[in-house]
């Protein structure tokens, strides 16, 4: 029964291999008839995760669970469970229609890729999961072949992805080279901030900032997202990134944590350079798969101040944001999927007077906006406020300061678009539709995620019970 | 200077000279035989390092499989007597900047390291020692990314499938 | 259960009951009775108050209830009342019952504006009953953050501007907060123990100096921009001219307050140290924001932006009384929020009211009002006695109890400083004179206005409801000021105690 | 020091294959041309995992085994790389990466 | 003791006749409300005679001293345990004496309204109007303690705005009004502040305990000074800042001609008798500590003999008989606010307090019958301008006689009323000071003229083409002129230094021929001067005028004291101080503002280059920020 401390990892794989069967032996004009399999047997995995079991160590410590990262993937199984249902009404697309189930394999692939990111014990593990997470996410970026945009949007992913993939080996090799092993828990006693390391660590924090997306090394994200397939967005910037923060906080706290004085400065830096630089980008965006783009790019610098906190409360608070931003993002998402799929829209002003059309979808559009810029009693009024606490701990009020500063900037955006969905009047308005069942089941979620995970404090707190000594 | 030195010397001065080649050739076909010289060297550096198993791989997999890859898709997609267009200097010498500054960081960053005294252990590893690590599922056994990489392989299978495949119709 | 609860139940109820409206009817009904029992509810907490006091609880909170919502970070759902809160709450509720009646004319999407209108009264009854910092805080930014939509749907002129404006500087404010907060939290207990956010612990601590120093103008700058403390009370004169009327109701009356009871509760409580040290600072700036505004109001032409001007120069009244320092002083305060709360509600109210009849709200192009409607004229004209200070109003108690609290101040420098502020009761007289005068008095130029018609029942209401509040108090002031005395011991306490 | 060769020899020659892959990235405009940067970069990347495993730490073959999953990697990276590639070419029947910026700003 | 709690009914009647025909007035016949507004006057005035017996006669002398009695208190408002606010009523002789003052003109006006305003419009908005002013006029005089006063100062204040702007479609009414309002603003901005300094080194607002020779103020004062002078001095000149405000005083005085926009009934009550002389009011209340600070009881003197001497040049120039008589009372009150100026404390050294409210007391009489009067002659002839006038002695007998009866009293022609205090006035400023006592000589001589000018103006001269024949007023207006005209002739008999004195002390007095027929001469050489001048058109007039045309044409502007106001009001606040803060805060604050939104729009316009579009871009920025990165850290960071 050993191999039930990887069961998410087993049952992913098995779900894929399922998927691949079926795949073959389906009848071409019946491939949409996967989707509700799919997303059942996805959400069975994802309640089986919740199920209590074994944690530990396997493979000589090349993988490690412990409650805290079945908690971390739990949340992201959440996470991809409402982007399999957000995703449905685009896949049912007749040019989408044959390519049903490699997508479900592809971002299960990389679901699978992250599980085991966050379960490494060494950097191998750590370097083969990023890699598993990154490569088929460019497929799929690319996934909207006859969309020149997509094609780019794939370019774009897989040549940086690689150059940071690149970045990053160097980095860890250099790592190796002057500890002499890749297994975590005896890389930690041989740091000791030599410039080698330290040219190691930046190299290493390059590759892991591309995944974040943090200034400088954020250039893909916008224009990966804005050429994505939208649901594929959603994933990249919820899933993907949020998976490489909880999982960098990890090492940070861990792996890296003799020299903690000095990453602590260039997360300060980057912080800054993130959350402003996302700021002023995202002011002047017309597209929303964009705006957003530079929204989560802002976010993911908030996020910094949670991991610069390097305690308990950091850790707690990261994992915590992470599960706020994923509602808050996916119910922003969500909305412009069910209205990109139905209209093509995606501009910010193309949802003008949409309120008056579509008040729920504005309403669920705006709560996550709101969650995003955190206002409460939303969730993410929650997290910005632990993640300040974070940094607030170790005394970096400036930081703190800024970020909230930045706060207003983001706010202005956010209310640029609550602007055009409710302030604004339009001729041709988007006309009032009903949007798909498992389109709205998404949405119902990520408002009821927003509204109860801030205001629900045991949510919190059962998230704490399991980041105790991490840092 | 001994024998391998000159070797090592040998080598490097073919990674060298093709690597600046490969990405200085103007034409593509020719950047990619600078490319695979390249890599066989590397491959004669890691049989110079014993490491007979992994230069076989080195030529297997990235000489014999990528680059014939890399230079199908050349055919696919370029004409061979086309001349690759040069690269703006706006954009030549800024990049040759942060190669050459980087560069001198990371040996300058590189020659002051203390490393640890070396062991210089120089015997072959056998095929079956790595044939044992390749499943155990200890320490230093590699099952697990074994196992792992497969997935990645067959997702990168079935990605790049569902991308290059022509459409039906 | 505790009847504070009720005060954040129950616009919670009226919201849902909003949703299940089936018309403009429904809705306004529905809204109408929640806020009446939200005012009756109020009333009964006041009197229960004033009752449990003769009684002779002398403990410094009432109906205190203490529920742990964050254990970790021991985050409290702390709620309870002293003399101050209680007043406002009762501030509050007449404010949001007559807001209430002055938008019973609102027809495009009465749903949405009734309940975020309502949403933003729970945000203000949440904050004023908070003990914890960090409810307070997430109460202050509800309370806040309908105001964009409010101004942005409903509003007139460049709404969208100033509600951008507006919501990005008063939300600029609590960034400030923010950080006051967090670093009154990471200082809340030097001894090593337990962090908390609850007010009243936090009082017992001795912060660092430097450490006060250092949070200090934050916790300040940030409450006050809500305050409308010069330089940043820029939000308001374009914030009220663009909102509806119910919205500049609640805005100037209520939500302004919030920043003036934040200084007090929080900043000048909590760092009095630092309060006394930096004090001259903010004084000056308050004092030049009174005369400032005072001064500002003359030139104006738009009765909202006179309002907004005026409102500017009594709520930097306010923060000017809290930073003397002494009881009298800040009953005063407490006593200016209320009045002032009510009385530009009025204001706004009226403005409301006769822009609707006569369509502009430029002075100069109305007068004779007086003869077409007398009753709003009547009421313009008792507010704008009440708001130039006339006894008998709350306004005079209300700032001859600042005057004579900040005229004890033992420093030439503050007891100056006070005869500049008390100057404005002059300019406050002319420009209120030179509206009435303009607008109500006079013969009807425009022969549109000659059909102009009074006051409808709601409105009536409304008004009356107002002045009724501001002539209470004016003519029977002494329970409230001994209510609100009883309620700043502790404050004055601490502050005492930090000058030894 | 390897039989004569010492390790900074490796390192060097590593880091210059690396920086001249990166220089290849940057400059060069066909995307084919730019994968085989990306190739010579993983490449130096492998070398110095092998010297620093041979030369420094030979007691256990992580670095020759994290080079051969870098080479697994890279040959997957370079599939899905080229399958972008040609379909990208079938979209506008062009490779060249400066052409690449519909989307910008 | 005698329970004088009853007496705070003389103050709340008239509040809650104007709280009736206030809110229920409109229900009813708008003569309702003038009957209940008069009712309720009448019983203030029954229970103030009352009141006023009680004391003086029966139970208010404890050893031949005139008690001062908190007839009832309460507390209203507490700002700390020694700073409070009773609202109460305060029985001593000036109170009570003020007491039927107020009640009987009040009465007087109410009754006399009746008739004059019938078929106004806003009938019942003047009782209201009405019976708020007398409330608040009562709470001052009755005032325990300064603060008190202050709350019913601002009181009358609005009530007199209110009674002024009543015909509020005239733009001059507003503008009187408004007027009004702001001038008298600023001056109790004095008033306040001078009750700030006075409770913050005292301790209490208290007239008792301030007042009492031992108390803080007067046995103990505070020796801080400020820029030279006591803060005791300074407090007191601020207080008489205030009283200036309200009495009219130069340089304060703009508003009171221009009052006389208001009802003719109003002029009479408000702007003649009773709010008017609130300033000498409260001198004299605060006396006992004016005396012992000198200067600024100099200043009281000075102020008003100068206000009497320019408030009486320019009523020679006058046209308007309403602004005459307006410059006269305040030219009037100029003579009591020098008597209290030149006065000392206790026995004949006060005979100029004792002066100063006996010329209170009967100038109320005659003023209030002037305006009255003149109230008459309007109605009579719809104009207010004595070129309108003349020859009406035929068609107003009624009105006639008591004008002249008036007009003597004012004239100080024994034995009518004004005479007798007028004396006195007199006989303290020539001990006290000749200067003061010259300049009061020359007014009481002018006073004569420019009384007669308008009598002789008005009641002879040339008859004028009237539209209808003037006939005299209705029973109801012409009987307050005769009750009052009794009050003019009989008002000098009342025993003064026996019952309204500096220290309630009763004392002799006679009087000073040596002075009296001087003043008797002069008055009478002003009547005859105007009696040629004015009996029958001549062109003296215009000659004189001519042959002091620059001194004249400034008189009969009243001394550009307007223009000026307006100058500073208009253009220096309004234009250069008001209108540069509304531009301030738009472009300056508001800029800065609207700047830093601007800031950051334009930063992230600049920095979009960095998002080109270029993937071999971004990696360069990639690289190059791994490498900047590595550097900083490397070689920079400790």
């Amino acid at each position: 029964m050993l191999m039930l401390i990887m069961r998410h990892e087993l049952l992913l794989v098995l779900i894929t291999v399922i998927l691949l069967v079926v795949e073959i032996f389906l009848p071409a004009d019946r491939k949409q008839k996967i989707i509700l399999p799919a997303i059942i047997l996805f959400g069975a995995v994802m309640i089986l995760g919740f199920i209590p079991g074994p944690t530990g160590s396997l493979f000589g410590g090349m993988y490690i669970t412990t409650p805290l990262t079945v908690m971390m993937k739990n949340i992201l199984t959440i996470g991809v469970f409402i982007v399999f249902l957000q995703s449905v009404d685009w896949l049912k697309k007749a040019e989408n229609r044959e390519k049903i189930s490699e997508y479900y394999i592809l971002l299960i692939s990389t679901l699978i890729g992250m599980e085991y990111m966050l379960s490494s014990g060494d950097f191998l593990m750590f370097y083969i999961g990023l890699e598993l997470a990154t490569i088929p996410l460019a497929a799929l970026a690319a996934f909207d072949r006859f969309k020149e945009k997509s094609a780019e949007a794939g370019v774009k992913l897989i040549f940086t992805s690689a150059l940071s993939s690149g970045i990053l080996l160097y980095g860890l090799s250099m790592i190796y080279g002057t500890v002499g092993t890749l297994y975590f828990d005896e890389v930690v006693n041989g740091i000791n901030g030599a410039p080698l390391q330290i040219l190691a660590f930046i190299f290493f924090f390059a590759g892991m900032a591309f995944k974040i997306s943090i200034v400088p090394f954020h250039l893909w994200t916008a224009d990966v997202y804005e050429g994505s397939p939208i649901n594929v967005t959603s994933y990249l910037s919820v899933i993907s990134k949020g998976a490489a923060v909880m999982v960098f906080t990890i090492l940070l706290y861990t792996v890296f944590s003799k020299i903690a004085i000095m990453w602590r400065d260039v997360i300060y830096i980057t912080a800054i350079l993130t959350m402003t630089i996302g700021n002023l980008f995202a002011m002047r965006q017309q597209n929303l798969k964009r705006f957003l783009a530079f929204s989560s790019i802002a976010q993911a610098g908030f996020i910094f101040l949670g991991v610069v906190g390097q305690s308990q409360l950091g850790m707690t608070t990261v994992i915590y944001f992470v599960l706020v931003y994923i509602f808050s993002n996916l119910g922003a998402f969500g909305v412009i999927a069910v209205i990109s799929n139905r209209t093509g829209k995606e501009r910010i002003d193309d949802y003008d007077g949409l309120y008056r059309t579509n008040p729920k979808l504005s309403l669920t559009m705006m709560l996550a906006l709101f969650s995003l810029a955190g206002i409460p009693p939303l969730a993410g009024f929650f997290g910005k406020f632990f993640l300040f606490a974070a940094a607030a701990q170790q005394g970096l009020y400036i930081l703190v300061l800024i970020a909230v500063l930045n706060t207003i900037i983001s706010l202005y955006y956010y209310l640029l678009v609550v602007k055009a969905m409710f302030l604004n009047r339009s001729d041709q308005p988007i006309a009032y539709f009903k949007s798909d069942g498992y389109s709205r089941l998404g949405l119902v979620i990520c408002v009821a995620g927003l509204v109860i995970i801030g205001i629900y404090s045991p949510v919190y707190e059962f998230i704490n019970q399991f980041t105790f000594g991490i840092y | 200077m001994t024998s391998n030195q000159i070797m090592f010397l040998l080598f490097s001065a073919v990674i060298v000279i093709f690597s600046i080649l490969t990405v200085t050739s103007r034409r593509i076909l020719r950047a990619a035989t600078y490319l695979l010289f390249v890599l066989v060297s590397t491959a004669g550096l890691y049989f110079l390092l014993r490491y007979n198993y992994l230069a076989a791989i080195q030529l297997i997999v990235y000489a014999g499989g990528i680059v014939v890859l890399i230079i199908f898709s050349i055919l696919l997609t370029s004409h061979i007597s086309e001349k690759l267009p040069t690269a703006s200097l706006l954009k030549k010498w800024p990049a040759l900047l942060v190669a050459l500054v980087g560069a001198a960081l990371c040996v300058t960053v590189i020659l002051q390291h203390n490393f640890p005294g070396s062991v210089g252990n120089t015997e072959l590893v056998s095929v079956t020692d790595i044939g044992n690590s390749l499943i155990n599922y200890g320490k230093y056994g590699y099952a697990l990314p074994f196992e792992v990489i497969s997935v990645l392989l067959l997702a990168a299978m079935i990605g790049a499938i569902v991308l290059a495949k022509k459409r039906k119709d | 259960m505790n009847i504070l609860l009720l005060l954040i139940i129950i616009p919670i109820l009226t919201i849902i009951g909003i949703l299940f409206a089936r018309d403009n009817k429904h809705v306004r009904v529905i809204s109408a009775v929640g806020m009446t029992f939200q005012l009756i509810v109020s009333a009964i907490i006041i009197l229960w108050y004033l009752a449990e006091r003769n009684a002779g609880n002398t403990a410094e909170i009432l109906f205190a209830s203490n529920y742990v919502w964050y254990e970790t970070l021991n985050i409290h759902f702390y709620i309870g009342v002293d003399g101050v809160s209680v007043a406002m709450i009762g501030l509050t509720s007449i404010v949001i019952f007559a807001g209430i009646f002055a938008s019973w004319e609102v027809n495009d999407l009465p749903k949405e504006f009734f309940t975020s209108l309502i949403l933003l009264s729970g945000g203000v009854f949440g904050f004023f009953i908070s003990l914890d910092l960090f409810t307070m805080f997430l109460f202050y930014e509800i309370a806040v953050i309908p105001m964009y939509l409010l101004i942005g749907i409903w509003g007139s002129g460049p709404r969208q501007y100033s509600a951008m404006k507006l919501t990005l500087m008063l939300m600029g404010g609590s960034a400030l907060i923010l950080v006051g907060l967090l670093g009154l939290y990471f200082n809340s207990n030097p001894a090593g123990g337990p962090l908390t956010f609850d007010i009243l612990e936090i009082a017992k601590v001795q912060i660092p100096l430097n450490s006060q120093l250092f949070f200090f103008p934050f916790l300040f700058v940030g409450f006050g921009v809500l305050g409308a403390l010069f330089p940043f009370h820029t939000w308001s004169p374009d914030g009220h001219a663009s909102a509806p009327t119910a919205v500049s109701m609640l805005h100037a009356g209520v939500l302004m307050k919030l920043g003036g009871y934040g200084c007090y509760r929080v900043a000048v409580f909590l760092l009095p140290d630092a309060a006394h040290e930096m004090a001259w600072i903010f004084i000056i700036l308050t004092a030049i924001g009174v005369i400032y505004g005072a001064l500002g109001a003359i030139w104006q032409k738009d009765l909202k932006y006179i309002n907004a001007y005026s409102s500017v120069s009594h709520c930097a009244l306010v923060l000017f009384a809290i930073l003397m320092f002494n009881e009298t002083a800040m009953n005063g305060a407490i006593m200016q929020m209320i009045s002032h709360g009510i009385m530009t509600a009025l204001f706004f109210a009226l403005i409301g009211m006769i822009y609707g009849r006569t369509h502009t709200r430029y002075v100069n192009e109305m007068s004779g009002l007086m003869k077409v409607m007398p009753f709003l004229a009547v009421a313009y004209v008792i507010g704008g006695l009440a708001s130039l200070g006339l006894p008998g109003f709350s306004g005079f108690v209300a700032e001859m109890t600042i005057f004579v609290g900040a005229f004890m101040h033992p420093d030439t420098f503050h007891r100056v400083a006070t005869i500049i502020a008390a100057s404005s009761i002059v300019a406050t007289a002319v420009y209120i004179l030179r509206v009435v005068g303009m607008m109500l008095y006079g013969k009807i130029t425009n022969p549109e206005y000659e059909q102009i018609t009074d006051a409808k029942w709601y409105e009536r209401l409304s008004t009356a409801t107002l002045i009724f509040g501001i002539t209470a108090i004016g003519i029977a002031p002494l329970w409230l000021s001994n209510m609100i005395t009883a309620g700043l011991g502790p404050v004055i306490q601490k502050l005492l105690l930090s000058v030894n | 020091m390897f039989e004569g060769v010492p390790l900074s020899w490796f390192l060097v020659l590593s880091t210059i294959m690396f920086f001249v892959g990166v220089y290849g990235f940057l400059v060069r405009k066909n995307l084919i041309t730019m994968l085989m940067s990306i190739e010579l970069i993983l490449n130096s990347v492998c070398i110095n995992f092998v010297a620093f495993n041979k030369i420094l730490y030979p007691d256990h073959m992580e670095g020759m085994f994290f080079t051969i999953f870098i080479i697994a990697v890279a040959a997957a990276e370079a599939s899905v790389a080229i399958a972008i590639i040609i379909n990208i070419y079938r979209r506008i029947v062009n490779i060249d990466v400066e052409k690449m910026n519909e989307m910008k700003y | 003791m005698f329970d004088f709690s009853y007496t705070i009914w003389i103050v709340l009647i008239p509040f809650f006749a104007f709280l009736l025909i206030g809110f229920l007035g409109h229900k009813f016949k708008p003569v309702v409300s003038g009957i209940v507004g008069s009712a309720g006057l009448f019983t203030s005035w029954i229970l103030s005679i009352f009141t006023a017996y009680k004391y003086f006669f029966d139970v208010g002398k404890i050893d031949g001293v005139y008690q001062q009695i908190i007839g009832y208190h309460t507390l209203w408002l507490r700002f700390s345990d020694t700073l409070y606010i009773d609202m109460g009523v305060f029985i001593d002789p000036i109170s009570v004496m003020m007491l039927i003052v107020v009640t009987t003109v009040s009465l007087m006006a109410h009754i006399y309204s009746t008739g004059y305003m019938k078929g106004e419009k806003g009938f019942m908005r003047f009782y209201a109007s009405l019976s708020l002013f007398t409330f608040a006029m009562l709470g001052l005089v009755v005032a325990t303690n300064i603060f008190q006063m202050y709350i019913f100062w601002e009181l009358v204040g609005v009530s007199s705005y209110l009674l002024i702007g009543f015909y509020y479609e005239r733009p001059s009414a507003v503008a009187a009004s408004k007027k009004a309002f702001i001038v008298t603003r600023f001056a109790d901005l004095g008033f306040l502040i001078g009750i700030l300094l006075l409770s913050y080194y005292t301790g209490t607002f208290d007239f008792l305990t301030l007042t009492s020779p031992t108390g803080p103020a007067i046995g103990t004062p505070p020796t801080a000074t400020f820029i030279g002078m006591s803060v005791m001095t300074w407090a007191m000149i601020l207080i008489f800042m205030g009283g200036a405000g309200k009495s009219a005083m130069f340089p304060l005085h703009i508003w009171l001609p221009d009052a006389m926009e208001g009802p003719t009934p109003v002029s009479a009550l408000i702007h003649a008798a009773t709010m008017v002389v609130a300033g000498v009011y409260l001198v004299a209340r605060m006396f006992p500590i004016y005396v012992t600070v000198p200067i600024a009881l100099q200043v009281v003197a000075w102020v008003g003999a100068f206000s009497s001497l320019f408030a009486a040049v320019i009523a020679c120039t006058q046209h308007d008989i309403k602004r005459v008589l307006a410059y006269s009372t305040m030219s009037q009150i100029g003579y009591m606010m020098c008597a209290l100026g030149v006065s000392g404390m206790g026995g004949h050294e006060g005979l100029g307090y004792m002066a100063s409210m006996f010329h209170l007391f009967t100038h109320a009489f005659f003023k209030a019958l002037l305006f009255l009067c003149a109230g008459a002659i309007i109605h009579a002839v719809h104009s207010n301008y004595m070129y309108d006038m003349g020859g009406l002695r035929k068609f107003l007998p009624i009105t006639h006689i008591t004008f002249l009866i008036a007009c003597l009293a004012i004239a100080g022609i024994p034995p009518f009323a004004g005479f007798y205090s007028k004396d006195e006035i007199l006989v303290a400023a020539y001990h006290h000071d000749t200067a003061l006592f010259a300049i009061e000589y020359i007014v009481a001589g002018l006073t004569a003229f420019y009384m007669f000018r308008l009598y002789f103006g008005i009641f002879w001269g040339k008859k004028q083409d009237y539209h209808h024949t003037p006939h005299d007023p209705p029973l109801s207006m012409t009987l307050p002129l005769i009750f009052l005209a009794f009050g003019a002739m009989f008002a000098g008999f009342v025993p003064f230094s026996a019952l309204v004195t500096s220290d309630r002390l009763a004392f002799d007095i006679h009087t000073e021929w040596i002075i009296a027929i001087p003043s008797i001469v002069i008055a009478i050489v002003g009547i005859g001067v105007a009696y040629m001048m004015y009996l029958k058109p001549t062109q003296i007039p215009a000659k004189i005028a001519r042959s002091m045309s620059g001194f004249y044409t400034a008189s009969y502007n009243k001394f550009y004291i307007d223009q000026l106001y307006l100058f500073i009001t208009k253009k220096i606040i309004f234009n250069n101080i008001s209108r540069p803060i509304a531009w301030f805060d738009r472009h300056i604050v508001d800029g800065s503002m609207n700047g830093i939104s601007y800031v950051t729009n334009q930063a992230s316009d600049k920095i979009k280059g960095f998002q080109s579009g270029q993937l071999q871009q971004y990696a360069m920025v990639f690289v190059s920020g791994v490498i900047a990165l590595a550097l900083v850290f490397i070689y920079l960071w400790t």
